[in-house]
């Protein structure tokens, strides 16, 4: 077995010096209930060929996003990553090391993470960040109860335009640590209705720019409301390229900013991994989930980075903790941190340019469609659109033309009463012949 | 080309051996490097992109006009940044990485080529389900593999790590609770138990209470019965547990527990050391996280990603979150919504789980195989009884016989020596090795937790345990400077985590330039 | 998991700073490894295959049953031991790598993606040329690029190398000689010659005979004037030069050599310092390789592969080796046979040539475009002279006035010091840095070549300066130890030469390893 | 543009240090004639994007070996090269560092050279091995080369089995090195004819085993006529796997064994790059081509690796020296052995009997096709069969069914009046499901 060093001599071996009878020995300890003398009832172990077969075959019943126009955004985007960026993190002491908790060999991924760090302040305009959590989603949660516990309120109001998988995954949380979760309804461009929510018991409000309906807002009327009643605002972004384009965050009074961090660095996965962008103020950094990296100096006054302010985390503070998160997203945010290095601020600007002058192309080109109209009034790379029929249907249809068309807004919340809503988005890997297979496709359903 | 002294082959002189310091701080290979923001440019870039109208036009107000602070490299200059890195780390591919309870092995790179198949990893996860079959019979087949070996009838596979996957267990014990409408108050863990369980039963807003832990190192029975009532909601019980034991009286636990009316939420980042030999199911288990990331060698990565499904007793599935992958005539589909009358607790993230660790776990387990598999759980048991057995003569282990995949030392035979568990672990850097996990579990004084697995050849170990059977005899041989600096030969020496946590500096700002210059 | 101390922040208390040296011989990181023979096993292997019959019966006598003496390792065993090996190497990535004359260059690892493309990774050289035309069309762009970049009508695809492609030159210099009945004898070569030069045209079946070389490191046009003869059948000038420099005569040596009936192969191993910019047809070349692995930056691989196109004046085109790539209304083609009467003096090797290299060169080639391009050369040519400027003051010049894509620099500022190049050159190792090409080109003493390339930051080239003028200084300031000894942070101290060569030891033998326990 | 870190700012302050007033004065000597002030006539940079939907459109219109059945050899073998091999040979210390002539930093490269050449002593049965060559064809001829400088004869006779386009290389090289190459008429299993040629003006004599036509030979008795002649026993492979399972060259008598590498883990390539090993007898090796790697010890006694004996060599020797060679296939060599090592002999040995026992297989699945003859005696992975109709044809048939049948030997040498001969390889990947696609096909096209 090809991953398995000891041979049968070393075991006797071992066994010898370990003075143990057998293996089975080894496990005296187990209950004989509860033993097991054969194999479980699965197949033997293959070599390389016969794996790799039954995985291709797999992988070949799926249709990749490069194999087809492809328009599916609704917090998972397809980016173009450059070929340096999975070099890199494929390097052995990247993937295979561990939480950096020996400092003095770890300070590659230590410096990393503090680039990280500064990286995603910078992006989101908040004062710190932390070394990731494991997708915006999971960080929107932690956000709220992060609110939670600064405020001592119960109460969370979340906008019409959060994206409602994100909505659902607060709630969850929200529901066992006992803050009521007002959720508004689902609306193209009424971020800012949740002003009217705010009132004495409210921890914070949730919004989202650009919204799951690619509406662009600028939050800051709803930071004075929030801060004027004594709640904080978390600003949730899906689409963390829209950051090279739109104002940050931190320039319209977010206290929280939480992304997706997905579209830098990282492929689509299917959903999975990604990586949890998470920024606050300084003043609120104690109360923040996750690992902090920080500067210090080594016994020779040389520049260092270590994990620090640990005393908010689960292997110290136990039940008090802020989080219980432990493993993070730290290859995602290597893999972040490198393609946003490459970019830098004048290659980011420029991608999110591409991304929204291309979105604005298919704007056009669909907007001149019979039974299509576009329902969102300022966006970055998506726009929600209304079909004379169900977007769901369409949508299959589509897909057996060859042409995977969006997401249906019914997809992600069936009750909503929006089944003709399609969100589609755009990237820079979005071609204009993409865009005229899909006006054209759509046309012809729609017709 | 070159030559090397026109071939004239060259002789070295013996000259002093000790090192001059160099002139410009060199130390050969290993490069010193800045932080980007020292490095880059704010208008380079090493990302080609054509042009685009700005369009700040039609945004007006929303437009970012003020500079954002990111520095840009060129494609070489950020490779060789980060390369330099790199070699500041180390790494399961340089050398034993025993950190116990982590359970790091190595990592097959056909994983990573299985991940990176386009059909995997350029999938998005709200296309229609009828151009992802493949995925969803992926995840499928890993939900079959995962209920097989742990015999459990039921997994939730969207957890993202083992964490989480403590939550969704707690969730899913919540809600059966309140389904029950019997709403209770306390969880009960051992002393001995990782931090993250008693955080994920506050998180879910139970009170936790510590189980007494008995000499031998396993739950204490008596005290557990007598704690056990009728406002516990679960025990959150590690086996094998923290001290590499196995808990002997794991069935009258989960029988007392049962019998209490709470659940038995086990904690299962140890599998490794039982996987294709012992079926949790087979042990009363009602919840069990399994970290894809420990047992089933998705890489690290350097704190992450990894994944942690969890695999539930009848008595917990209907609570499941959302999503989850059903058979039907026309395929596999997804049900991301729960059904009216679904007792479902919710949903624990916007997607459907950790997919690129899906497909590294399941080329994992099929390349083991069954046999392969309970092979992997004898090979690292057996390492870890070796090291236990070769160095018991000159360190304490607190428990006595067998332990599982790991061996837990103390400090006791320390005492009186000035160096500590921390001292010892920096100076096993100098000789090369990675430490092993420090002062955990709480319950042991200076605990020393080796964790080898099962991937570790007998040479290595060998090489492992002679290192530090040569430091303890240093230490008792009161040879102790090699103990308080080390480490001497790491790229940096012993940092300052105090200045670090008093003034904490948790990003660059430009004023870090002139700390920089300063020193 | 683990934690640090329980989270209490620990501080270094200041201590020596002296390293004592381990226990073990370890030092941090870096791991010292034995041979695979040493750490293998016979009968292990990491590689899982089915069972077969080994069909011994029907092949007899020809069954292989003595053992063969090959270990096996299991796949973390033999990745550890690559990547800790993979630690000792200087490498681009790392630093700067001045060799000169080898153009050093940063590698896009995009060329590494596309040449791992099945559509080119995975076809066989043999298969039906009608399901390979996508890679006979990319012969045939790159053939496009070549040609348009050196503005020459033909080119030889197939050398796989450098040397390879002069070889290819020299048999079709030999062959059009031959053509007409004109069996020459000499070729001509400037001592300041890459070795590859004589020992190509003697190879060929050659005399050599040097061309002297100018004050200012030039070919010496009265001289080569003299050696042109009726007998002679090529000059090989490589242009640039290896001094760094420009042939300025260039033209008129064309002009001398084909007025004698002679070729004019041009090494152009520099190609870097023009491209984009100076066209070798323009200069009167009749016949050039390129060396791919140079200049359009595939990987040197630790000593290769690499590949070396040969571009051919119409006198020569006709010569050219089998085989070349055709388009005809079917599409490409091969033609893999000379057909009857054609010139074609043969075959270089068994296939097309290195194919992996042409996706890489043209994928380079299409990223920087024509205009890249001529940056490219500008940026190289101005890295080179702006190290000749910055270090000038220190080091002395051999020749005047601006340089190419390198800077060249004599030892007689090392006089009276005791420290020789090679001691100079040791002692880069331990500041960090690769030592430039030593001892060549011949015709300057003691010569120091550094080609930085393009791919250089300013601010890495003048870490450089700063380390070599800070070692120019200690040099005259008679600190002689730190260069007699160096290196003294490199993985290993300077290495007996004299040894390897007096008591040559080739293989690893059984008895290799009492040696090693020895030590 | 990504590769060029050089700012506008920082050209300028270059210029400045240097006092040149422009780039153009930088290349003042160029002559005026040869100087150009626009661009050439390709077209501009372009970015990753571009450049890879360019790329992929290229191999797109490739039919990969693993796309179907597939039968070719003749040189070229497709294998399975463990994931480990290539994830190895793609680090940065071992991909973009050069010859290793600082063996100080450069420890990685030499003892993973002393390792490959080990590994060949022991595969060919030799006692050294040298550092690589290009390929096996080019090993061939450097061989020739090397018996001529050694017996100082001018004569070389090929056997009627050695694959054309090595003979052709050979006779390429030899033509002006004034050897005079005798090349016997192509013969199934004919290599022991080479013997009635061998005289007293006879340098060497070449023998290929597995031939061109898969024979397998004991050359033992060549090797008894050669020596007793006072000639060389050159004995090449094209098929390195084979060395499992077949007698080696050395334990056959062979002065000098050159093999083509590739099949250990290197792709096919189109061709190239490949990796030529080359192996031949202590008291020859000084005229050896190529880099020989050799252990010695450093100022402290610790075991290391230098490059050695290179007074062979051209950079030293220059017109005297034994080779040109200059570059030479390192990471070739590497990927052959860490594929190697991961074998090991064990595994090497099973890897060679699957080869052998897919071959049979395939040999008797076609024997039972009428139309079809079987003409390979004593075979490793490949058989030689005479159809009833031209191989060329066939194959193009069949090619269009999705079945590569493998290489129409008239492909290799037109003249050689054997058209309806086809090479027919099989290895590990070769599936009873080929297997039997291979069969019905050709049966289809033979009926
Ligand atoms: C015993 C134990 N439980 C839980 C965890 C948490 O798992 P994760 O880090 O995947 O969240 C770990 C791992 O660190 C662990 O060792
Ligand atoms: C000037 C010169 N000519 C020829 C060569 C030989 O090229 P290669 O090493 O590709 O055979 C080199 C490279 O080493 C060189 O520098």
């Amino acid at each position: 077995m090809r991953y398995l060093p000891l041979t049968a001599e070393d075991r006797a071996t071992m066994l010898g010096v370990i003075a143990a009878p057998s293996i089975d020995a080894l496990y005296a300890d187990v209950p004989a209930s509860a033993r097991r003398s054969g194999t479980v009832d699965l197949p033997n172990f293959q070599g390389e060929i016969e794996v790799e077969r039954a995985m291709a075959a797999l992988a070949g019943r799926n249709r990749p996003a490069g194999a087809a126009p492809f328009f599916c955004g609704a917090g998972a985007y397809r980016h173009h990553v450059p070929a340096s960026v999975d070099h890199i993190i494929q390097r052995s002491e990247f993937l295979t090391s561990y939480t950096p908790y020996q400092p003095e060999i770890a300070q590659g991924t230590l410096q990393y993470l503090f680039e990280f760090q500064s990286q995603v302040a910078a992006l989101t305009g908040m004062e710190v960040a932390n070394a990731s959590l494991y997708d915006g989603s999971t960080g929107a949660a932690e956000a709220v109860m992060m609110a939670h516990r600064i405020t001592r309120r119960a109460k969370a109001v979340l906008s019409g335009g959060l994206h409602p998988h994100y909505a659902e995954t607060i709630r969850t949380l929200a529901h066992v640590a006992g803050v009521d979760v007002l959720s508004q309804p689902a609306a193209i461009d009424g971020e800012a209705a949740v002003i009217e929510a705010i009132d004495a018991a409210t921890a914070c409000v949730v919004v989202q720019t650009p919204n799951v309906f690619g509406t662009a807002t600028d939050v800051t009327r709803i930071a004075e409301a929030a801060h004027a009643a004594g709640a904080l605002l978390i600003v949730v972004t899906a689409e963390a390229i829209s950051y090279g384009l739109l104002k940050s965050p931190g320039e319209m009074g977010a206290d929280i900013a939480v992304a997706e961090g997905q579209s830098i660095g990282n492929g689509l996965n299917f959903g999975g991994p990604y990586v949890g962008l998470f920024a606050t103020r300084e003043k609120f950094v104690r109360q923040a989930p996750g690992r902090l990296c920080g500067e210090t100096v080594d016994a020779e006054r040389r520049r260092g980075f270590v994990l620090t302010l640990s005393t908010r985390e689960q292997h110290i503070r136990r039940d008090k903790a802020t989080s219980n998160i432990c493993t993070n997203s730290g290859l995602c945010a290597l893999a972040f941190t490198i393609h946003m290095s490459l970019l830098g601020e004048a290659g980011l600007r420029r991608l999110a340019g591409v991304n929204h002058a291309q979105a604005r192309k298919v704007a056009a080109a669909l907007s001149a469609i019979p039974g299509v109209e576009i329902l969102t009034p300022r966006f970055f790379n998506e726009v929600a659109v209304r079909l004379s029929k169900p977007a769901a249907g369409v949508v299959e249809t589509l897909a057996e033309e060859g042409v995977i068309a969006g997401v249906p807004y019914s997809r992600l919340a069936p009750s909503a009463g929006l089944d003709d809503v399609l969100l589609i988005a755009a990237t820079e890997l979005t071609t204009d012949a993409d865009i005229a297979a899909l006006a054209t496709a759509l046309s012809g359903v729609l017709a | 080309m070159t030559m090397l002294n026109v071939g004239r082959p060259t002789r070295p002189e013996a000259t002093q051996a000790t090192q001059p310091t160099t002139l410009t701080g060199g130390r050969g290979l290993l490069q010193d490097e800045a932080l980007i923001f020292e490095l880059g440019g704010w208008d380079k870039t090493g990302v080609d992109l054509p042009d685009a109208d700005l369009g700040s036009d039609d945004l007006g107000e929303l437009f970012r006009s003020a500079p954002i602070g990111l520095p840009g490299l060129s494609e070489p200059e950020a490779l060789r940044h980060y390369v330099r890195l790199s070699q500041k780390n180390h790494a399961i591919d340089l050398a034993l990485y025993p950190l116990g309870s982590c359970t790091m092995k190595h990592n097959p790179r056909l994983n990573e080529k299985m991940a990176r198949l386009p059909g995997f990893s350029d999938i998005h996860p709200l296309q229609p389900t009828s151009t992802v079959q493949g995925a969803l019979a992926l995840m499928d087949q890993l939900a079959h593999w995962l209920k097989t070996l742990t015999g459990m009838p039921a997994v939730a596979l969207s957890p993202k790590a083992g964490a989480h996957g403590e939550l969704c267990g707690l969730l899913a014990i919540r809600a059966a609770h309140e389904a029950r409408g019997d709403a209770r108050k306390r969880v009960l863990v051992p002393t001995s138990a990782h931090g993250t369980n008693p955080a994920t039963a506050a998180f879910v807003g139970y009170a936790v209470e510590e189980i007494a832990q008995t000499a031998d190192g396993r739950v204490d029975l008596a005290d557990l019965a007598a704690k056990l009532g009728p406002d516990v909601a679960a025990i959150m019980v590690t086996n094998p547990n923290t001290c590499g034991l196995f808990e002997r009286d794991i069935v009258e636990i989960a029988r007392l527990t049962h019998a209490a009316g709470a659940y038995f939420y086990c904690d299962g980042a140890n599998f490794n050391a039982i996987v294709g030999r012992v079926r949790p199911a087979d042990l009363g288990v009602d919840a069990m996280h399994i970290n894809l990331h420990k047992t089933f060698s998705t890489p690290h990565g350097g704190g992450g990603p990894g994944a942690g499904p969890v695999v539930l007793s009848d008595a917990l599935a209907p609570y499941a979150p959302t999503p989850w992958v059903v058979h039907g005539d026309a395929g596999f589909d997804l049900v991301e919504h729960a059904p009216d009358g679904s007792g479902s607790f919710g949903r624990m993230s916007a997607f459907h789980g950790q997919m690129g660790m899906y497909v590294r776990a399941l080329t994992y387990m099929m390349s083991h195989g069954a046999d392969g598999l309970r092979q992997v759980a004898e090979d690292a048991v057996l390492n870890a009884n070796y090291i236990k057995a070769r160095l018991s003569g000159a360190m304490t282990a607190p428990f006595d016989g067998p332990c599982m995949h790991e061996a837990l030392f103390d400090d006791s035979w320390l005492e009186g020596t000035d160096v500590s568990t921390l001292d010892f672990a920096k100076a096993m850097i100098d000789e090369g090795f990675h430490p092993m996990t420090m002062y955990f579990p709480l319950v042991v004084h200076g605990a020393m937790l080796i964790e080898p697995t099962e991937t570790e050849p007998k040479a290595e170990i060998d090489r492992f345990c002679d290192a530090l059977l040569a430091l303890a005899a240093a230490a008792k041989a009161g040879d102790v400077d090699r103990f308080k600096g080390a480490p001497f030969h790491a790229p940096l020496r012993r940092l300052d985590e105090t200045l670090a946590a008093r003034k904490p500096k948790l990003r660059w700002k430009p004023e870090a330039v002139t700390l920089v210059a300063a020193e």
